[in-house]
């Protein structure tokens, strides 16, 4: 299992540089919001939240495809399902490697993003406490959708359209927390919402998403 | 004791039987080598041994832990150097040291470049390297000359030979000659399915619609 | 006829557009019925 | 001979094939006498003609839960008994409930223009149903994409599962989002704002003609099903053999 | 070149309906903002012009990396370079399968999206006519991107990285078009660059994506 | 006349030369297949053959319109049917008819399968009907007979012997038997490059800095 971490961490860093590539997405993504939605900062501040959210929401969503599609290819997916380690185990690693390689950057590096955008002052603990809530379940409902799709070709599209459904009750909660924290008033309980659903979300999907992989590699 | 034994097996693709009614049993020190046209279904047929589809019909037996399998693509990393590739299978597989490997399929001076940079092969090698870290006893291979040169399909039968008499057994699916004389011959033709047989639980939708 | 008042549009469009796509269902589906059965019986006839 | 004889599609097809033009002739016979007698309705007095779209727009709403919710059981059906004609009445369903969605979604959006002034407003009822549109999608497309039929429905039975339970989650999460303008479930046996006999009785009418008209199309299609996989199946063996 | 187009337009009907993928992306994005951003009519109304064209570029986004790397993998790339068709054309020809799969069903259903965003109503001719001046652009620029990343394992997000900086000129005038109809002012200058943006790509880029591609091959 | 020559060449992988000072030419009628241990650069030499890569020094000459690579991966589409992935690769290079293509490899019975659905030797069984739908004098084959059992192997040396019959030509990259006695041999071994000798220009950074 360690094994499997280290060398999905390492191909993230070492193929491409996996690691940076989420954060810039979003960096990107932010900055080109206020290019479509116009310069004027009252807006932007209101709707920051919101873009932060989906933003963060959208990189990891561009990153999904690929915590199965390469195993798939190359074939160490067979190799690790015959391979001493339950597969709902080599799920969840792998879930956890996504997150370390797109969900933790962005949580450390968001409010920088929320300075681009103007996101009011008290809110600023309140996006890194949601996003820090939120991204695991991000991964590993992501970690399902590519269960589900791993071997389709265009397999990217279907993914987003099986995933983003999943991911509204976290994007909900998260954006509310954030905009609640922005307003001033009391954030908790849809952040009590988010960590309920994180960790169910964590107990039990992997077991959905290790059936999903048994019968796309058979 | 027999380390792997199949009893009245079937096997099916997208939902047909492809090969059934086989029997065999490998006891340890054997080698079978399953011929048979392309499309056989010799390829299903590890599959199934592996554990990766199940069986129509009959069964396998054999403790899964004793498996394996080594198909078509050989699970390598591109960014990743020969070396790297390979510990990874071995710390998955309990973490046998992997120069003894490396040396026995002549991978030793290749071992810090990156698998991408292989040729067709030289990643062969590597992918057949990669039996002998697992420690596994019964090997499931398909195809497994491919690509390679005589010297290396020299390599590979001493080290198949190595794990035959160490107790190992292993299933091999090829169209050429291995160099193994030693070995059993299946061929697999005379257990091809019949389409008129039926079963009592259809094999997917293709058996239970027609 | 009957009454609708100033909301004509509104209603008439509703009804409009809700039969057309429960025609369109309905359609679809007895086609698709109709070219499956035929296929399967021309192939049988065959084989 | 062949397991078509005497295995479940058979059974199927029969019962199916009996039973078929009577639900089909009454979902005709309901759905019309419904819709043309809630047509015929006096008006509202707040909301003048308007109200007659709720005798399509009720029934469509229902109808697209209930489609789900079929679709959810034939899934359980499926992955517990592996019973291959409920995979494929899953499959036949699902396109049958995007469209009542889809019927529920534009009369209230029609709806909504002349009642709340705006085609569309983020209040809850009509954004959870938006997700269920969404979640019919997903399956559609996941069925379409899967080219192996038994894969896909091992595949999309897995999905629903999981998508029941979120899309319940995002009906509650997006409640707690945004309070909405929808009406309660004004039909219920709650005491107090009753609906009118007027309007009470033509909706039951078509609501009954929906339930037939969604039972139907989804035998019918489930029919459909069952021949494209014979004839797949026929041409599979003819290719083997 | 017919071939080609024919066989990428099958491929994309028949692999998984990638026709309506792109779309159903779109229509998820933009039911996805109003979680973050809250429901609030007004603000959505005034960010819908902006939200909308970013929600066509990331749709655009989303499919740019099947555009060579399948026929990559497959090697399809390599027997197409040695067939006698100039590269140039077999990248123009991919970018407008691209385009029809994905920017035109864009064009023809925004409007239904922008009802969903409170868009205001002059501004839909509008937003119509953006997009399809507009689109072609995505694609092209997209094709280009992707030829640069094509054979790089993890290529997506790099690829976004890579694309998204060209989209920011078409997108600046797009939306700018769209909020100027909005809110009744004349659209025609942005609209005038936007044209003028498209024309000159549609010229130029296919013969650097073909000199990408010809580095990716060697 | 020939119909592919080459003069002086060298190539390289990697910004590494492998294969230098090769001299041959092909007249129509000709086969030549390269034998050479993994790793040596038959696949290198055959890319630089078809143009898809640049020699270091030396030159090849030929026109390349009547070139015909057929590299490691078969260039199939896994959703179109066998006879559509043929019919368009047949309408890319100008429309020749696909059933006798079909029929030489023995696939007609396979014509409306998706490609997805085939095994490996019939996989490449397709990639190889390609070939006699290009209309192509020269083919540049690299390992052809991966995955074929004997069968195919001589439905392909058929095909092949046809073709040279036709007055074409052809450069194999293998390791194992053919069944062409007729085809010249050439050992690329003796032309592996010496890592001292320095060319005027260097073949890439590695050598630049070298
Ligand atoms: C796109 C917009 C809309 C959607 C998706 C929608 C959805 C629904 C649903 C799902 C129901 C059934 C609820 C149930 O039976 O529990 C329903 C019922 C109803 N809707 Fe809508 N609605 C929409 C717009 C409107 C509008 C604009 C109006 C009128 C102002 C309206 C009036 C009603 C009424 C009167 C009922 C019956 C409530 C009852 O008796 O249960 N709806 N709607
Ligand atoms: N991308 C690369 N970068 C650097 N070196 C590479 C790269 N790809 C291959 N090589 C090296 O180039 C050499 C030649 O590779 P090539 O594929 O041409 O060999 P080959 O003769 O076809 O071998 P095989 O019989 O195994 O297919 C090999 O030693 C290989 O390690
Ligand atoms: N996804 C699939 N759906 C339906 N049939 C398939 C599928 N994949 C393979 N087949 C068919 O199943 C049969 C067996 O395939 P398999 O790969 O097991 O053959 P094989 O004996 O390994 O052949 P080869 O020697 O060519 O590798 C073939 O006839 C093939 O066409
Ligand atoms: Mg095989
Ligand atoms: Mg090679």
């Amino acid at each position: 299992m360690k094994a499997l971490l280290w060398r999905d961490l390492r191909l993230a860093v070492r193929a491409g540089g996996g690691f940076g590539l989420a954060l810039a997405f979003f960096l990107i993504l932010c900055t080109l919001v206020p290019f479509g939605v116009g310069p004027e900062g009252g807006t932007l501040a209101r709707i920051a939240p919101g873009i932060l959210w989906v933003g963060a929401l959208l990189s990891c969503l561009l990153s999904l495809d690929r915590i199965f599609a390469l195993d798939h290819e190359d074939g160490s997916l067979d190799l690790l399902a015959t391979a001493p380690l339950p597969l709902e185990g080599v799920v969840a690693i792998k879930a956890l490697a996504h997150w370390l390689v797109t969900g933790l950057p962005l949580v450390i590096f968001a409010p920088v993003l929320g300075l681009l955008l103007h996101l009011p002052g008290p809110a600023y603990p309140w996006l890194v406490l949601s996003l820090a809530l939120g991204t695991p379940a991000l991964s590993v409902l992501g970690a399902f959708g590519a269960a589900v799709t791993v071997g389709l070709r265009r397999g990217g599209l279907l993914l987003s359209l099986l995933v983003l459904p999943l991911y509204v009750p976290t994007l909900i909660f998260g954006a509310e927390a954030v905009r609640r924290g922005a307003i001033g008033a009391d954030p908790g309980t849809p952040l009590l919402f988010l960590a309920a659903i994180t960790l169910a979300v964590l107990a039990l999907m992997p077991f959905a998403s290790a059936a999903a992989l048994r019968v796309n590699l058979r | 004791m027999s380390l792997l034994a199949v009893r009245d097996l079937a096997v099916a693709r997208g939902g047909l039987r492809l090969v059934e009614a086989l029997d065999f049993a490998l006891a340890p020190g054997q080698a079978l080598v399953l011929r048979g046209p392309n499309g056989l279904g010799k390829t299903t047929l590890l599959r199934t041994l592996a554990g990766l589809q199940r069986p129509v019909a009959g069964e396998v037996i054999c403790d899964p832990d004793t498996l394996a399998y080594a198909g078509h693509a050989d699970g390598l990393k591109p960014a990743l150097s020969v070396a790297e590739n390979l510990g990874f299978w071995s710390a998955v597989f309990g973490g046998a040291p992997v120069g003894p490997a490396l040396a026995a399929m002549n991978l030793t001076e290749l071992a810090a470049r990156p698998a991408h940079m292989l040729s067709a092969g030289q990643k062969r090698r590597l992918g057949l390297a990669r039996l002998a870290v697992t420690g596994r006893a019964v090997w499931l291979l398909d195809e497994p000359t491919v690509s390679l040169d005589a010297a290396s399909v020299g390599l590979f039968a001493a080290m198949l030979r190595g794990h035959l008499g160490q107790g190992g057994a292993a299933v091999i699916a090829t169209h050429i000659d291995l160099g193994l004389p030693e070995a059993r011959l299946l061929d697999l033709t005379p257990y091809r399915a019949m389409p008129g047989r039926q079963a009592d639980r259809p094999a997917g939708f293709n058996e239970a619609f027609a | 006829m009957i009454e609708l008042g100033k909301y004509a549009g509104t209603v008439l469009g509703a009804y409009g557009i809700s039969l057309l796509l429960l025609l369109g269902i309905v359609g679809q589906s007895l086609r698709a019925n109709a070219r499956a059965r035929r296929e399967l019986e021309e192939h049988e006839g065959r084989g | 001979m062949s397991i078509w004889e005497y295995a479940n599609p058979v059974k199927f097809m029969r019962a199916s094939g009996a039973v078929l033009p009577w639900v089909a002739g009454g979902a005709v016979v309901c759905c019309v006498a419904g819709l043309a007698w809630g047509f015929l309705t006096p008006q509202d007095y707040r909301q003048g003609a308007t109200v007659k779209i709720i005798f399509l727009h009720v029934p469509a709403a229902l109808m697209a839960i209930n489609g789900w919710l079929m679709m959810l059981v034939m899934s359980l059906i499926w992955l517990v008994r592996r019973h291959h004609v409920s995979a494929l009445a899953a499959k036949a369903a699902a396109p049958v409930g995007a469209v009542m969605t889809l019927i529920a979604l534009i009369t209230g959006a029609i709806w909504g223009q002349p009642m709340w002034g705006t085609w569309w407003e983020w209040d809850p009822r009509l954004t959870s149903f938006l997700i269920l549109f969404l979640f019919y999608l997903g399956y559609i497309a996941l069925w379409a994409a899967v080219e192996d039929a038994d894969s896909a429905a091992d595949l999309t039975g897995v999905l629903c599962l999981v998508g029941s339970v979120f899309a319940l989650l995002s009906r509650y999460a997006v409640n707690f989002w945004n309070q909405g303008l929808h009406q309660g479930a004004s039909l219920s046996v709650a005491p107090g704002e009753r609906m009118s006999a007027v309007y009470k009785y033509p909706l039951y009418l078509s609501m009954l003609g929906f339930f037939l008209l969604f039972l139907a199309l989804v035998l019918l299609r489930t029919r459909t099903e069952i021949r494209r996989r014979r004839l797949a199946a026929l041409l599979a063996r003819e290719n083997r053999a």
